[in-house]
């Protein structure tokens, strides 16, 4: 292993080594390693194989920008591309490179590089088509998709990750020099503030990099922790580390995702990821710059890095990867590695500058000759070559000359640029700098400060001016911070995108974009086919559309295209990157509104007797209602529902019916406001007198029904479906509030307030009287569409006499805290006299004998009353109700619409299946004209055969005339259409 | 995610309320005479105006209670927003940001909203 | 009275609150009625509550007042109250009694544990004591009554369990 | 090809010319996404009309054609829209050998899950009415479900997996391609495709069109096309036509690229949740719309989080994939959810718009029905049903009413 000499700076503890196992063989690293520092320290560089052509690679950053170093965490189901060079490694650790077969060394897929030549942009779209068309579904597609992803999937996983949600004033992203420096001067301000950085040690630049000597005559490290205490001690300011910011909404709503387990192995009983929401009223971004790779032959081989990376592995992790790496560089960006590595007591193999002499700084030159490295200025590096890893490298010094160096370590600098991903995130218009050739934000489209290098403002020396004069608005402290640098550097670029190989042949390739495998040939090509435009170009070549989104070389690109088209790189395009920043865990979003809690389960006041007593469940919406109550295991649900349907017929039975929508109305304007809301009119209905009555859109299509009830001509019950309990409600309120804000009439829902049980059968009125032996229930005092209000034990409760079975039957209405009495009382009295609870299904099964509709089956948006042959409910003196005029337009004023009717097999022995379709013709013949289909059907106890509604074209006319039922097996069944009602036609039963 | 104040309960999330199109859309009387036309307008037709929009929102997770607001659909900015009962805000009140129909930068991403 | 959970610096428990909910005009005769069946005089500003001994009056939106009743009282004497304020055919009461589950959070932890629930700002800028919102809490409607040293959340009771599973894990979690 | 691979790629010629517009055609066709440069394309090949142009304010494909999830079936509920979808299935299924570009139409099957009853009776009707159209349709056991989709967990959720139906030929195409390949074909034809030009009014004479205010000047035309999704009510107010229009957000989103996993297309209307994997390894998940007009092509993350926590509760192995990006667009939707590929008042204009989320698999068919719409100034028997008039008689094709499916 590489040690160093001083390791002072580094976060990384030497004192505690940790195995862990890379494809199967076990590496040594120390607590706080990444897996890349790790794998570094071992001079293993060879983590993976590329997208498209499985190129070797390897490890290119050391950070979240790294294009290359995906591995699969096989310790932590197997989560794939993760990035090696920001997951830290812990004990008993397994990882896996990817994309590779049969092993990292020697890939099969590789062979893909012979064919390259053809992998060019848009290979996909002009090939594969031929011979036949069956070719492509037959075999090149599942050759495409098999070749396809990165990493394997996923194990299967249940996370537990929880959100948090934030209200502050301040948010600032990012805490390195400019954010602690933002923080410190905002600290016991009145702004509610908080601190995110992505690392578990703050401070980033002072950290990553040897550049700033010292801070008010403090070491850098030094003044880092006392600035930190201090922000820490602070009343105003939280500080969230390990956490990265990766999405920038409108209204400066910002997404953070915290990992919980830095450096541990996920555990199963904690919380590993929190998903922070954070509402601000201001964003300071303080996420600092992202440096840029330069394009040339191979510049894709093991062994070639990013110069402030190799510096930040010095830095931050105390490793060396190379003890003599060649520099390349256009810019003074990387002036302090040199400084860094020579303090290490080793130096670059040589210094290649494409600036030429007089730009390159003073203070450059001096180290350089003291420490005599080989220098060339004004010069280029045309390619390099190697096999699993660079050998040579080949440069073009300023006069043309050509020479080779022999090196297995490059560390290229392209240049930097402002980390703009969550400012255009944020909508802010970016500015292209031709002096720093990058994009800088200019307008921020909401309440956004960039500071520091995020802001474009390369010079460390200045930061505090910048801050002072930027955070004025939060009469921040002033500061007065001394930074002394290491290295001279004010920022200084050349113009440098790509560099032409010196031999170019078809197979050679530099490479745009690392992980997508797009070359600048593609590039090239894609021009000239005419996509001249950034955002098409993206699309055509993939390039920066990987995980990486081309954080390190999107704007190579841009410089390329705007060089091949001779335009300037804002007319090119700018970078706009789409959230979030770096892939975001499909856990953490959902949190723990999943599983267990993805949605409520709404219960009845007496769910726990359903559940004891054996009931099967529907969902229904959120609420859980008995489907059916089989007597034992082995009974079917088809024989359940037999036999409840004919118990409720020949004795009794009771629903829980309590899920209904209730709402209570009442004003002075109650009235005409329920002559308005429904198509019934309520006028002449007297007070404890109830009427089913249906609720239109204004489209004249029935929405809901329910039973109205007016206890005075100001105070009226409604009920509703139970699916349609809060459309009705907010439909009420609507209305009332924006249509006839002058009616005086108040709406509370009693959904909740009231548990309903429907009881019905023939036996019915014999235990009403045993229950509530005070009551008369005889038919006089008590008709049928009726309710009264009685006082049972402490409360009151509302009995209503109605029926949805066709049975004669009454409707209960108790407060919820009573209900579990009443209904046991119900079932202690009724045994004797064949009561038994019975589910929906059951109750399904006798409306429909009967005739009456469930909304949303038997209709479905696009029936009027008049269609359900209801005109009765129709008010025909109103002038108006929701939906009236809709009902004389042309389409509904036809006759000849899908009308409600009864169907009925001619072959008894035939079963009807709901769903399907009326047809004129025996045989099926597609495509075949329909004449509607089956909204209802069931096997009849009652009848002793299957029946059915269903809506057909003309219906009405059509009741007594025969037709035929298509099967799901496409054979055809022949029926009888007749009126829809199969049972008590004469209604003797309900008002027996 | 927009913050929209509610006219009765204050600043809140997006979430706790309910979007109902289109404000100052007056249904018609029943009693009058319309046309099919006339009436469908006021049950399908609404203006799907890009720039500044008059609409309707309900605090549904809240009071309950409608209100009015004007909204710029073409930056999602909320300019004002109002009791129902509240006269209309004149539209030369506020500016409007829309330069084009379309307003999107030429260059860079669709994903992109006007200047501002 | 039920300990739902007490740990990490919260303690949540249900209580048996009864409860009316009260629409009106808030004219001079709604309060002039207010006043003399509970000796509270209703909150003219929206979202804000009087309290006694016996119970607490929260104005929900101009035209709503939520009467909740902190000390238990007899069904007859609240069926007689929803009765007399019917009478005035400008008012709509309803018994919310049985509609509603009321649970009492406390502790130092309570608001950032709520917040892992609900978006909704609780720092005493933007939700000062004794004043009263309703908005969503591990996506259902809620209602919070903030006092100095605890908050009342109430939802409607079919959600009661789930909520109260929710509360439970947020506190672990 | 090959040709070209070896000589580097270097004389690949331009895919479509970058004219100048000329001030009159006979045809002038506002929005060069799919739709537009198919019905260009159609008007060209099938009704000889030369002289056309499709005018696009920003680049083509880089609306609501490069922004979905590319999901095509045509296993509609009612007639009107499962012809005019099959129309469309079936131009797909030739598409690539007719442009001679391969729109990479991958016919992986779509799968509509059930779970609960409703849904139940909703999916059989469908597929009754479906069969009886001659379209490809069919119900799935949960058994059947797990063995096409071994990694859906279909018990051990708040709704369980109760079923679905299944539309074999209906699969996933490449969204920009089809765009690129229209428009490669009509330059071919002599359309003149003019990028950065946009409409700004629409300008006509008692009654008739007179041509198109753009942003490189006024051009005349005989016949204008209206083809800009949600713009189409903000252009159509110009000519004083208000259209029962409403834009708004809807999003999406894509994971990070895996090893094949999921091998048909899934979705589930109940719980938004839309899924398939791409031929890259990603998968490409559709999220729900947003409740509010809005013009920004964003979205709030609600929506996304929406989808999410149904993705990971239907598909556990997803707890550990990460999104990679999520983008929105703008959806213009109709009342009745099912486009207008309609003439207007005003003689000599069209509309084809309010396509809502299910635009994208309608590219071809709606392309080429309008193409006819244009040319014979009346529609064609496959959009008759889907003109502005319905909305004045009523006969709504009313998809979200019945057959409660999102696209």
């Amino acid at each position: 292993m590489k040690e160093l000499k001083t390791n002072s700076s580094s976060f990384v503890n030497f004192n505690q080594k940790i195995s862990f196992l890379f494809d199967g063989k076990k590496i040594f690293g120390f607590k706080g390693d990444t897996i890349a520092s790790a794998l570094l320290r071992n001079n293993i560089n060879l983590v993976g194989r590329s997208f498209k052509y499985h190129r070797p690679r390897g490890i290119y950053t050391c950070g979240i920008e790294e294009p290359n170093a995906l591995v699969q965490i096989i310790s932590e189901y197997s989560e794939p591309n993760t990035r090696a060079t920001i997951k830290k490694i812990y004990e008993g650790m397994e990882v896996e490179s990817q994309n590779r077969w049969p092993s990292l060394d020697n890939d099969i897929g590789s062979i893909n590089s012979l064919f390259s030549p053809l992998f060019s942009a848009g290979f996909y779209y002009k090939t594969f088509m031929g011979p036949h068309k069956s070719f492509w579904k037959k075999i090149y597609e599942p050759i495409i998709r098999r070749a396809a992803g990165l990493g394997k999937p996923p194990k299967e996983f249940r996370a537990l990750s929880s959100h948090l949600h934030h209200n502050v004033d301040i948010v600032i992203v990012g805490a390195g020099l400019n954010g602690l420096l933002a923080a410190k001067s905002l600290i016991n301000t009145n702004h509610d503030i908080l601190l995110v950085d992505f690392d578990n040690h703050l401070g980033g630049i002072i950290n990553n990099s040897a550049k700033i000597s010292s801070i008010d005559n403090q070491s850098p490290q030094e003044w880092v922790k006392s600035t930190v205490e201090a922000i820490e001690k602070s009343k105003n300011i939280k500080i969230l580390k390990n956490t990265l910011v990766t999405t920038y909404n409108y209204i400066n709503h910002l997404i953070a995702v915290e990992d919980k387990h830095v450096g541990s192995r996920p555990s199963e009983n904690k919380v590993n990821n929190i998903l922070h929401k954070i509402r601000t009223d201001h964003v300071i971004l303080c996420n600092g710059h992202i440096e840029r790779f330069l394009s040339f032959q191979n510049n894709d081989l093991p062994g070639i890095m990013l110069a402030s990376s190799f510096e930040k592995y010095i830095c931050r992790y105390g490793t060396l990867p190379s003890k003599e790496p060649v520099i390349f560089s256009n810019n003074s960006n990387s002036n302090s590695l040199i400084y860094s590595i020579i303090n290490q007591g080793y130096k670059p193999k040589a210094y290649i500058d494409s600036r030429s002499g007089e730009n390159i700084e003073p203070e450059l030159f001096d180290l350089i000759r003291k420490h005599d490295i080989p220098l060339y200025t004004n010069s280029q590096i045309k390619g390099v070559s190697g096999g699993k890893r660079i050998e040579k490298i080949l440069i073009e010094d300023s006069t043309g000359g050509l020479s080779e160096i022999h090196s297995d370590f490059l560390c290229v600098s392209g240049g930097i640029n402002p980390d703009v991903h969550l400012f255009t995130q944020s909508k802010g218009l970016l500015d292209w700098d031709e002096k720093d050739l990058t994009y800088k934000p200019s307008k921020p489209f909401q309440p956004t400060i960039t500071l520091g290098s995020a802001s474009g403002q390369f010079n460390l020396e200045k930061v505090s001016d910048e801050i002072n004069e930027k955070l004025k608005i939060f009469k921040n402290k002033v500061l007065d911070t001394q930074i002394v640098l290491n290295t001279k550097e004010s920022y200084q670029i050349e113009k440098l995108w790509e560099i032409s190989p010196h031999k170019s042949s078809m197979w050679s390739k530099s490479f745009i974009d690392l992980q997508n495998d797009v070359t600048t040939k593609d590039i090239r090509q894609a021009i000239s086919e005419g996509f001249d435009r950034i955002e098409h170009l993206k699309r055509y070549t993939t390039n920066s559309m990987g995980t990486d989104q081309g954080k390190i070389s999107s704007i190579n690109a841009l410089g390329i295209v705007s060089d091949l088209l001779d335009k300037k790189v804002n007319e090119v395009g700018t970078t706009i990157y789409r959230p979030p920043y770096a892939p975001l865990s499909f856990a953490a979003i959902a949190g723990r509104n999943s599983y267990e809690f993805y949605d409520p389960e709404r219960k009845s006041p007496i769910h726990q007797w359903h559940i004891d007593n054996g009931a099967i469940f529907e969902d229904v919406g959120q609420w859980k209602r008995p489907w059916y109550f089989p007597l034992n295991s082995s009974e079917s649900m088809h024989d359940a529902v037999q036999r409840e349907s004919k118990n409720v017929r020949e004795f009794a039975g009771v629903l829980d019916g309590s899920t209904l929508g209730k709402i209570e109305i009442k004003g002075k304007d109650a009235l005409s406001f329920m002559n308005l809301i429904y198509t019934n009119s309520f006028s002449k209905m007297k007070p404890g007198s109830a009427r089913y009555a249906l609720m239109l859109g204004e489209d004249g299509m029935v929405k809901d029904d329910g039973i109205i009830s007016k206890i005075s001509e100001e105070h009226f019950i409604a009920t509703t479906t139970t699916g349609g309990a809060a459309t009705v409600l907010g439909c009420m309120e609507e209305y009332a509030q924006t249509e006839w804000p002058n009616l005086n009439v108040y709406m509370n829902s009693i959904t909740e307030q009231f548990a309903t049980f429907n009881i019905s059968g023939p036996k019915t009125r014999e235990i009403m009287n045993k229950v509530f032996p005070e009551i008369d229930f005889s038919n006089d005092a008590f008709p049928f569409m009726t309710f009264q209000f009685h006082n049972y034990q402490d409360t009151q409760i509302r009995i209503l006499r109605a029926s949805f079975t066709g049975e004669m039957g009454y409707e209960i209405y108790i407060p919820s805290k009573n209900a579990a009495k009443i209904w046991d009382q119900l079932h202690s009295f009724g045994k004797d006299f064949g009561l038994i609870p019975y589910g929906t299904e059951t109750m399904h099964l006798l409306r429909a004998e009967k005739g009456y509709i469930i909304i949303g089956q038997d209709t479905d948006g696009s029936i009027t009353p008049i269609d359900l042959g209801l005109n009765w409910t129709i008010g025909k003196t109103k002038q108006d109700f929701l939906g009236k005029r809709s009902l004389t337009r042309t389409d509904t004023i036809r006759t000849d619409r899908k009308q409600l009717v009864g169907i009925t097999p001619s072959n008894k022995e035939d079963q009807l299946t709901e769903g399907q379709h009326i047809i004129l013709n025996q045989t099926i013949k597609t495509p075949t004209p329909m004449l509607g289909h089956i909204t209802s059907s069931y096997q009849s106890p009652t009848l002793g055969h299957s029946f059915g509604l269903a809506v057909i074209k003309d219906g009405h006319s059509l009741i007594g005339t025969k037709a035929f039922a298509s099967t799901p097996d496409q054979k055809t069944i022949p029926i009888e259409i007749v009126k829809p009602v199969f049972y008590d036609e004469e209604n003797k039963r309900l008002v027996s | 995610m927009l913050i929209i104040e509610c006219p009765y309960c204050g600043r809140r999330d997006q979430s706790e309320f309910s979007n109902g199109g289109e404000a100052h859309v007056k249904r018609p009387d029943g009693s009058s005479e319309i046309s099919d036309r006339e009436w469908s307008e006021y049950v399908f037709v609404r203006s799907n105006t890009k720039g500044i929009f008059y609409e309707r929102w309900v605090h549904s997770h809240g009071c309950r209670k409608w209100f009015n607001c004007v909204r710029d659909t073409s930056t999602d900015e909320i300019l004002k927003t109002y009791r129902i009962d509240d006269t209309r805000p004149k539209l030369k009140d506020f500016k409007n940001l829309v330069d084009t129909p379309s307003g999107e930068p030429e260059l860079g991403s669709g994903n992109f909203t006007v200047k501002k | 009275m039920r300990e739902v959970i007490r740990s990490n610096e919260v303690e949540i428990k249900i209580l048996p609150y009864q409860q009316i909910i009260i629409r009106g005009n808030g004219n001079s005769e709604f309060n002039n009625t207010l006043n003399k069946l509970f000796k509270l005089l209703p909150p003219t500003d929206n979202l804000r509550i009087v309290s006694n001994e016996e119970m607490v009056l929260s104005k929900l939106s101009f035209d709503q007042w939520n009467l909740i009743f902190i000390k238990e009282i007899k069904e007859e004497k609240l069926q007689i109250f929803i009765e007399k304020l019917n009478k005035i055919s400008g008012i709509l009461a309803t018994n919310f009694s049985d509609a509603q589950i009321f649970f009492q959070i406390k502790g130092q932890n309570t608001y950032p544990t709520l917040n892992k629930l609900t978006h909704f700002d609780f720092r005493e800028k933007s939700f000062k004591p004794l004043s009263a919102a309703q908005t969503l809490l591990a996506r259902i409607d809620c209602t919070f009554i903030k006092f100095d040293d605890s908050i009342l959340v109430s939802c409607n009771r079919s959600f009661g369990d789930y909520l109260e599973d929710r509360l439970i894990d947020a506190v672990n979690f | 090809m090959a040709k070209n691979a070896f000589n580097g790629h270097k004389d690949w010629p331009k895919m479509w010319r970058s004219p100048e517009p000329r001030e009159f055609y006979d045809a002038i066709i506002i929005g060069g996404g799919g739709h537009g440069l198919g019905t260009a394309y159609y008007l060209a090949k099938e009704h000889g009309l030369k002289n056309i142009a499709v005018i696009e304010k920003g680049w083509l494909g880089g609306g609501n054609t490069g922004r979905n999830t590319t999901i095509i079936r045509s296993n509609y509920l009612w007639d009107d829209s499962a012809h005019l979808y099959e129309h469309s299935l079936k131009l797909w299924e030739n598409l690539s050998s007719d442009l001679n570009y391969n729109v990479m139409f991958s016919q992986r099957g779509v799968m509509n899950l059930a779970h609960n009853e409703h849904d139940i009776k909703e999916i059989k009707r469908r597929i009754s009415a479906n069969n009886l159209n001659g379209i490809d349709s069919l119900w799935l056991s949960k058994e059947e479900i797990q063995k096409k989709v071994p990694i859906m967990n279909t018990d051990n959720l708040r709704y369980p997996v109760l079923g679905a139906s299944y539309q074999p030929r209906g699969g996933t195409a490449r969204h920009d391609a089809i765009a690129w390949g229209f428009a490669m074909r009509a330059d071919e034809m002599g359309v003149d495709i003019i990028q950065n030009c946009e409409a700004l009014q629409i300008k006509t004479k008692n009654g008739k069109i007179e041509g198109v205010e753009t942003s490189k000047g006024f051009i005349r035309a005989n016949k204008v096309g209206v083809v800009a999704s949600g713009h189409s009510s903000v252009l159509a107010e110009t000519a004083g036509i208000r259209l029962p229009l409403q834009s708004k957000p809807l999003q999406a989103l894509v994971s990070e690229p895996i090893k094949p996993i999921i091998d048909t297309v899934v979705m589930s209307s109940a719980v938004h949740a839309y899924v398939s994997q791409s031929d890259k390894g990603e998968l490409v998940i559709g999220a729900g719309t947003d409740s509010y007009n809005s013009f920004t092509q964003r979205g709030g993350f609600d929506i996304i989080e929406e989808t999410i926590r149904a993705m990971v509760e239907l598909y556990p192995v997803f707890g550990k994939m990460k999104m990679l990006r999520q983008w929105g667009g703008i959806v213009d939707i109709c009342p009745d959810a099912s486009p207008i590929i309609s003439k207007s008042d005003i003689e000599g204009l069209f509309f084809n718009c309010g396509w809502g989320t299910g635009g994208f698999k309608a590219t071809p068919g709606s392309a080429n029905v309008f193409a006819h719409t244009i040319a014979k100034n009346e529609p064609h028997q496959i959009n008759a049903a889907f003109s502005l008039e319905r909305f004045v008689s009523g006969k709504l094709v009313d998809e979200h009413g019945a057959a409660a499916v999102a696209h």
